[in-house]
């Protein structure tokens, strides 16, 4: 892979090794300028959270149950307040003002913020949405092990990652190998890290031990999505009996959605204060598993029927995406598996519509 | 303008969600500038006639007593709101309708020709309901909510979907994933914020059903997880066992 | 934030209520700024999401004459909370609306084309403008026929302009309601509004079709008229879906790869037919 | 004849649902019976078949108002029966968790159900106008109460993190830190509070009747474990409660009779356990109580009021030592199910509460027996109003029925949990 003379100059000139006091300084440092998230380890769950040391920075989490997208496109959001006479008070106190800094994203994550960034921009820009991702540094993390609900390989979103980051951090043999993304990246590195080594044949070397360790995730991955002609598949299978039989699995939580690092849709809902007459316009994560979603005035529902709901988010996903923004809209990370209840499971769906037998 | 005249009125009930709207200590002196209470008896010795724009009852009708009762109150009030679980399914009081009617006699009642004890139902198993506060107990802010919407004249924006999405927004790990704990969440209303499992307790089902709850198919993943067809069954016959959805995951063998 | 946050009302200011029927009004409407005002332009079918503070916020199709630059309006039906907020302000109060959105009828395709518009109900609204923009430049377009059906001989909209649609020339206009109330007076017909369809008098192939109304009328009248010879390409109907933010965010209204907010809420019944998700 | 009837068709400001009916005549009460007529709720029967770790959960639904106490005094029978013993932890966080519901109904009653007979008003609403700051006082109070019941379990009716053999979850240590903040600040607001109690001028009425409550010297003044003792001699462990205190069903109640095995009735509640074990209060709470001229043990029923007042400040003063002490780590000792009977008793604000479960070795209930503090007090309020509405039976009608109002108020019954476990009749009217 790594052959040519000029790669491989580009490569080293934008490599840096850190040792893990390098890094916990690294870290240190920018949670002075910056507010920093990162993958910390709960009581049961790893979550993205404020960096309080750089300690509890869980580098060899599998996933989280929210994704990072919460920091970008928040899950309870103040749009504006209002005030009595109907004075609308163009503010908004969520929105951050200090640059953030979100570490330790997966590959997979890191493109599902790609996503995002098309949905949030075309053609009517979210300022909300914006002015976080302005303000957002991202700094990836190679991931360190695969989960039998990964299934990135099958869109090309992960393990491997060559963009969509300020900085790509790989732990390695209990150091740091730090990539450089872009010149903010750059930036922030050179200002704040010291690197433990920037000697070429040392940095080669872990780009080896990193090539390694991608290729036995890559091998790890098995249960894989066909996504070949994927589009032609759904557009036949509409009436798929499949989808009849879902529906008596799913319990229509909506888990799978709010866990989705690509799902956006939103409510927008106004809450009023005791005088009846100030208070606030918000909005609130959305799920289209949910029967209220496609409900209307008069009790008129367009998704009424539980197989409906379920078709939408798997056509949403992996077929209407790519004719609204000419990208598919899942990215393998796994959660809807891991977090439903039923274990239902977008690869066995596409598998059965294919006809395929469905393996284990 | 006149202050709307509200009256909270009890049924059989342990008197819970009334206690709840006493605790809303901050909001409670800004919402009587809003509303006038004519009738509380809990808290006050004045007995206001009807009409009254607002009624709030508490507790299930388990008696031919209050089933007149609840006629009449219904007749009082331009707009009626259930009021708790009680006053929604049955609630707590209905996990007797689903005992042989004999068994629960015997145990309790010492002359049996005298008993006259209806079931156990929600308020609107007699009369129409305007709106639907649930819980055991309600939930203090969604009353308050109930309260301003009703006074503005609009629908509350109050959603019924599972308690598994409030999970999932506030992040609290799923207990049912994490810990194997049996959680009533992915078929119960939400509005509680998730309040059982964010304390790592399975939620019970005290809501009632969420929009759309597919009972059977979590009944099935119970027993999965080790719960025989019984404690399933117990499972869905507590807070809203007279609801067609609990019923059906009561019934799943 | 600056002012071009697109989910920001600006106020707008009632200068003219008609009542059209018992639950139903038309609310003439101005932008209180003035740079707003004079911005404000819109196509016949394109739509506001009105805004009452507090309560929410709905879209609703401008039902005025686009020709108009000092006001718009909208034709409200009240059936929930913004609707029935709006309904209850009076000349003089103030509201939030953002708009316009949505790609509106397709004018410029269907120039020298004659026109058959099919409404139900309320969905006379988003074709009121199509009728005054017709009339406007009454050259650009072959014969129009406007075939309308209500609940009621009271449930017609607009009643006091039908003389003057009439008048409009190479112009008919067709009436039917479901069921006359004992004692009212009604020269039209009674019945669906798919049986005025043995009258119409166009050619299909060279008439494109406007409809909106309810799902149901729009689903009777497609299959009619394909049974009549009309094309699905020519056939538009003007879609209804839940929305929250018209502005392809809040992900509420697609209908499969379609946002109605945005590809739509006009589409040709040849887009619909084609699309993942049933229609109707 | 000169036969007065006197009724309360329905008693306000108090839990549940009562009625008084009092026949006089020639000045002589010739019948008095205080009605309870709650409904049922067969709260003995659905136990019966759930499994034990339900049972905390269902029991609480007995009374909306001190939910804490059932379900702490069933998670300690159930824990008896199942042999468990809870830590020290444990133990404080319980301790806490009934303090403060202590606290919130203590204010409830005083401020919102009692006083307004005093200050002659209908209810606390019609005393914001003249007495606001009073009345934020209270809400203030009460919020504390609730405050420290929702940090620690998790809401204030119905709280939902105490389990059999520990909690599921406690708060983390900043909510401590401010509580502790806010507990210092509330002495005033308390102090204040016996002051009131101190002022309103009481009926001048004594009984001699009996008092029981939880003893448990030298240590402490009891909250959730000790002897079951009285002023007459009684002196019992939880498990011999069926041999002392019998019960008998009277016609034309809902509620039960209690009484002392060959006595009579008896009161419980906050003037029993002030009385009881006044030298156990915490140091403020006596001083309190002695600045403001209060004497214990009094005979007099009206004396409830005071009694709370005071065991508000002994409340707050227990409280800031007892989170002071709190390590905060969530502990559930696991429990095994078996065969056994096991008992629980406690401190319910209203008064002393007994619960006792029949486990099968599945871990399902086979029987439950649960006397509630108002179903307790029933009888001694009858008692007490037969030897109190004589003093003012010439009265005009209106002030005697206040006066009996108050005297039942002072009790602060509930009767929803009065009526659950009693084995009744009910005849067709
Ligand atoms: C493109 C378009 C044009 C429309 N034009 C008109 C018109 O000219 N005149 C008219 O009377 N009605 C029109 N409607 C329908 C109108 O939007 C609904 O009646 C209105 O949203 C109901 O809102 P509400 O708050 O009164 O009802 P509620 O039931 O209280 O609804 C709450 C919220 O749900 C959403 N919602 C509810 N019903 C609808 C719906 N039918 N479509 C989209 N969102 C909905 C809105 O965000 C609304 O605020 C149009 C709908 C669409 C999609
Ligand atoms: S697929 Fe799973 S997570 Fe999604 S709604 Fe259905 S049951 Fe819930
Ligand atoms: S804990 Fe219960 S409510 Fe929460 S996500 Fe899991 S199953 Fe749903
Ligand atoms: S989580 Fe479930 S049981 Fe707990 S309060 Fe919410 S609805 Fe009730």
């Amino acid at each position: 892979m790594l052959q040519k003379e000029n790669e491989i100059s580009v490569l080293i000139e934008n490599s840096r090794l850190l040792s893990p006091n390098g890094m916990n300084e690294f870290i240190r440092k920018l949670s002075a300028y910056y507010e920093v998230y990162a993958p910390i380890k709960g009581e049961k769950l790893v979550v993205f959270e404020k960096v309080e040391n750089p300690q509890d920075i869980a580098w060899d989490y599998e996933t989280t149950q929210i994704s990072p997208k919460k920091f970008l496109h928040k899950p309870f959001e103040i749009l504006f307040s209002f005030e009595d006479g109907g004075k609308i008070i163009n503010e908004n106190k969520d929105v951050v003002e200090k640059s953030q800094i979100l570490l330790g994203l997966h590959p997979c994550d890191v493109r599902a913020i790609e996503i995002l960034d098309k949905v949030f921009t075309k053609r009517y820009e979210d300022p909300y949405y914006m002015k976080r991702r302005k303000n957002s540094i991202i700094i990836a993390l190679t991931c360190s092990d695969a989960h039998e609900a990964c299934y990135c390989t099958s869109f090309g979103t992960g393990p491997r990652i060559d963009s969509g980051f300020d900085l790509l951090i790989t732990t390695l043999g209990g150091n740091y190998l730090v990539e450089i993304g872009s010149a903010r990246g750059r930036e922030i590195l050179s200002r704040y890290a010291d690197a433990l080594s920037t000697d070429s044949s040392i940095l080669m070397e872990y780009h080896r031990l990193k090539n390694a360790k991608l290729e036995i995730i890559e091998n790890k991955i098995s249960s894989k999505m066909d996504t070949e002609d994927i589009a032609e598949l759904l557009e036949q299978n509409i009436n798929h009996p499949l989808w009849e039989n879902l529906k008596e699995e799913c319990l229509a939580c909506g888990s799978c959605t709010i866990v989705c690092p690509t799902c956006y849709c939103f409510t927008i809902i106004d809450k009023v204060d005791l005088t009846l007459k100030s208070g606030e316009r918000q909005r609130v994560w959305d799920s289209c598993m949910l029967l209220e979603f496609a409900e209307v005035a008069l009790g008129v529902n367009f998704r009424s029927e539980r197989a409906a709901r379920i078709k939408q988010r798997v056509y949403h996903k992996l077929y209407s995406f790519e004719h609204q923004y000419y990208i598919r809209g899942c990215v393998g990370c796994g959660r809807c598996i891991r977090f439903c209840l039923k274990k239902i499971d977008p690869r066995k769906i596409i598998a059965e519509l294919r006809g395929e037998p469905i393996e284990q | 303008m006149k202050k709307p005249t509200v009256g909270i009125f009890k049924f059989t009930s342990d008197a819970g969600c009334q206690l709840q709207i006493l605790n809303l200590e901050k909001e409670l002196l800004e919402l009587l500038k809003l509303i006038d209470i004519a009738y509380f008896p809990m808290a006050s010795r004045n007995y206001g006639k009807g009409p009254f724009d607002i009624g709030f009852v508490e507790g299930a009708v388990t008696s031919t007593e209050e089933i007149i009762k609840i006629k009449e109150i219904r007749e009082q009030c331009r707009i009626l709101v259930a009021l708790g679980s009680c006053a929604c399914y049955g609630g707590i009081a209905s996990i007797k309708n689903h005992k042989p009617q004999r068994e629960l006699e015997e145990r309790v009642y010492t002359d049996l020709t005298a008993v006259h004890s209806t079931k156990a139902y929600g308020i609107d198993q007699y009369v129409k309901v305007d709106a639907y506060v649930k819980g055991c107990p309600i939930d203090k802010n969604e009353f308050v909510e109930v309260v301003k919407s009703t006074l503005m004249e609009i629908k509350p924006n109050l959603r019924p979907h599972s308690v598994c999405v409030e999970c999932k927004l506030r992040e609290y790990p799923c207990i049912f994933l994490t810990e194997g704990k049996v959680c009533m969440g992915p078929v119960t209303s939400a509005g509680c914020g998730a309040l059982c499992p964010s304390k790592h307790r399975a939620c019970e089902g005290c809501r009632g059903p969420a929009s759309d709850p597919n009972t059977s198919s979590l009944a099935r993943t119970m027993m999965e997880y080790g719960l025989t067809p019984e404690e399933v069954r117990l499972k869905f016959i507590k807070y809203a066992g007279e609801t067609q959805a609990f019923k059906e995951g009561a019934g799943v063998r | 934030m600056s002012s071009s946050n697109p989910y920001m009302p600006s106020m707008v200011k009632i200068i003219d209520v008609t009542e059209e029927t018992k639950d139903t009004k038309t609310i003439k409407l101005t932008f209180v700024d003035d740079e707003v005002r004079n911005k404000f332009s819109f196509k016949p079918g394109q739509f506001n999401m009105l805004t009452v503070l507090g309560v929410g916020e709905a879209p609703l199709s401008i039902s005025s004459d686009p020709g108009e630059k000092e006001y718009f309006s909208h034709t409200i039906r009240r059936v929930g909370n913004v609707t029935g907020a709006i309904t209850k302000l009076c000349v003089g109060d103030t509201f939030g609306a953002r708009g316009p959105y949505g790609n509106g009828w397709p004018m410029d395709k269907i120039q020298d084309k004659n026109i058959l518009i099919i409404a139900g109900g309320i969905g006379l609204a988003p074709l009121r403008p199509v009728i005054y923009s017709i009339k406007n430049e009454r050259e650009n377009y072959g014969k129009m026929e406007i075939l309308y059906g209500a609940r009621t001989p009271g449930d017609c909209l607009y009643r006091r302009e039908y003389d003057e649609w009439k008048k409009i020339p190479h112009t008919r206009l067709l009436l039917t309601v479901d069921s006359v109330p004992e004692g009212m007076e009604w020269e039209h017909d009674v019945g669906v509004v798919t049986l005025l369809f043995d009258k119409i008098s166009l050619n299909p192939t060279e008439t494109a079709v406007l409809i909106c109304g309810p799902e149901i009328m729009m689903k009777f009248s497609v299959q009619k008229l394909l049974e009549m010879g009309f094309k699905d390409k020519d056939i538009y109907l003007s879609m209804e879906r839940r929305m929250n933010c018209g502005i392809s965010k809040c992900g509420l209204c697609q209908i499969g790869p379609k946002f109605v907010c945005q590809d739509g809420p006009v589409f040709s019944y040849f887009e619909l037919c084609n699309l993942t998700e049933k229609i109707f | 004849m000169n036969e007065k009837k006197i009724k309360v068709d329905y008693m306000a400001r108090v839990e549940g649902e009562a009625a008084l009916d009092i026949t006089v005549s020639n000045g002589e009460i010739v019948d008095l019976k205080l009605n309870v007529f709650e409904p049922a709720r067969f709260f003995e029967s659905f136990l019966i078949g759930r499994k034990f770790d339900e049972v905390p959960e269902i029991a609480a639904r007995i009374c909306g108002i001190c939910p804490v106490s059932h379900i702490l005094t069933s998670i300690q029978a159930i824990e008896d029966a199942l042999e468990i013993v809870p830590s020290g932890e444990t133990m404080r966080l319980r301790k806490l968790l009934a303090l403060s519901q202590w606290i919130q109904s203590h204010t409830l009653h005083t401020y919102m159900l009692a006083l307004p007979d005093y200050f002659g008003y209908q209810s606390v609403l019609d005393m914001i106008p003249e007495h606001r700051e009073l009345v934020e006082q209270a809400l203030r109070l009460k919020r504390l109460g609730n405050d420290l019941t929702v940090a620690i379990g998790g809401r204030e009716v119905h709280p939902v993190t105490p389990v059999v053999g520990g909690f599921t979850h406690v708060p983390p240590r900043d909510v401590i830190k401010d509580l502790i903040k806010r507990f210092k600040e509330a002495r005033k607001d308390a102090q204040n509070m016996v002051e009131i109690a101190a002022q309103i001028e009481l009926p001048d009425f004594t009984r001699d009747f009996e008092y029981v409550a939880l003893t448990s010297p030298p240590q402490e003044y009891p909250i959730i474990s000790g002897f079951i003792a009285s002023n007459k001699g009684l002196k019992f462990k939880k498990n011999e409660y069926r041999k002392n205190i019998h019960e008998v069903h009277v016609s034309h109640s809902n509620a039960l009779h209690s009484f002392v095995k060959g006595r009579s009735s008896f009161m419980v509640g906050p003037l029993a356990r002030v009385n009881l074990n006044y030298d156990l209060l915490a140091g403020e709470a006596r001083r309190a109580a002695e600045r403001n001229g209060l004497k214990f043990p009094s005979m007099n029923p009206f004396y409830s009021i005071p009694a709370r007042a005071v065991e508000v400040v002994h409340s707050i003063e227990t409280c800031i030592d007892l989170l002071e002490d709190l390590k905060l780590k969530a502990e559930q000792i696991p429990a095994v199910p078996k065969d056994g009977t096991g008992f629980g008793i406690g401190e319910a604000p209203r008064g002393l509460l007994y619960h006792s479960y029949k486990i099968n070795k599945k871990g399902e209930i086979v029987e439950a027996d649960i006397v509630s503090p108002t179903a307790h007090n029933a009888f001694n309020i009858e008692n007490d109003l037969k030897e109190f509405v004589p003093k003012f039976i010439s009265l005009p009608k209106e002030e005697i029925q206040l006066k009996c109002e108050m005297l039942v108020r002072a009790y602060d019954p509930c009767f929803s949990c009065s009526a659950h476990f009693l084995k009744i009749n009910i005849r067709e009217r």
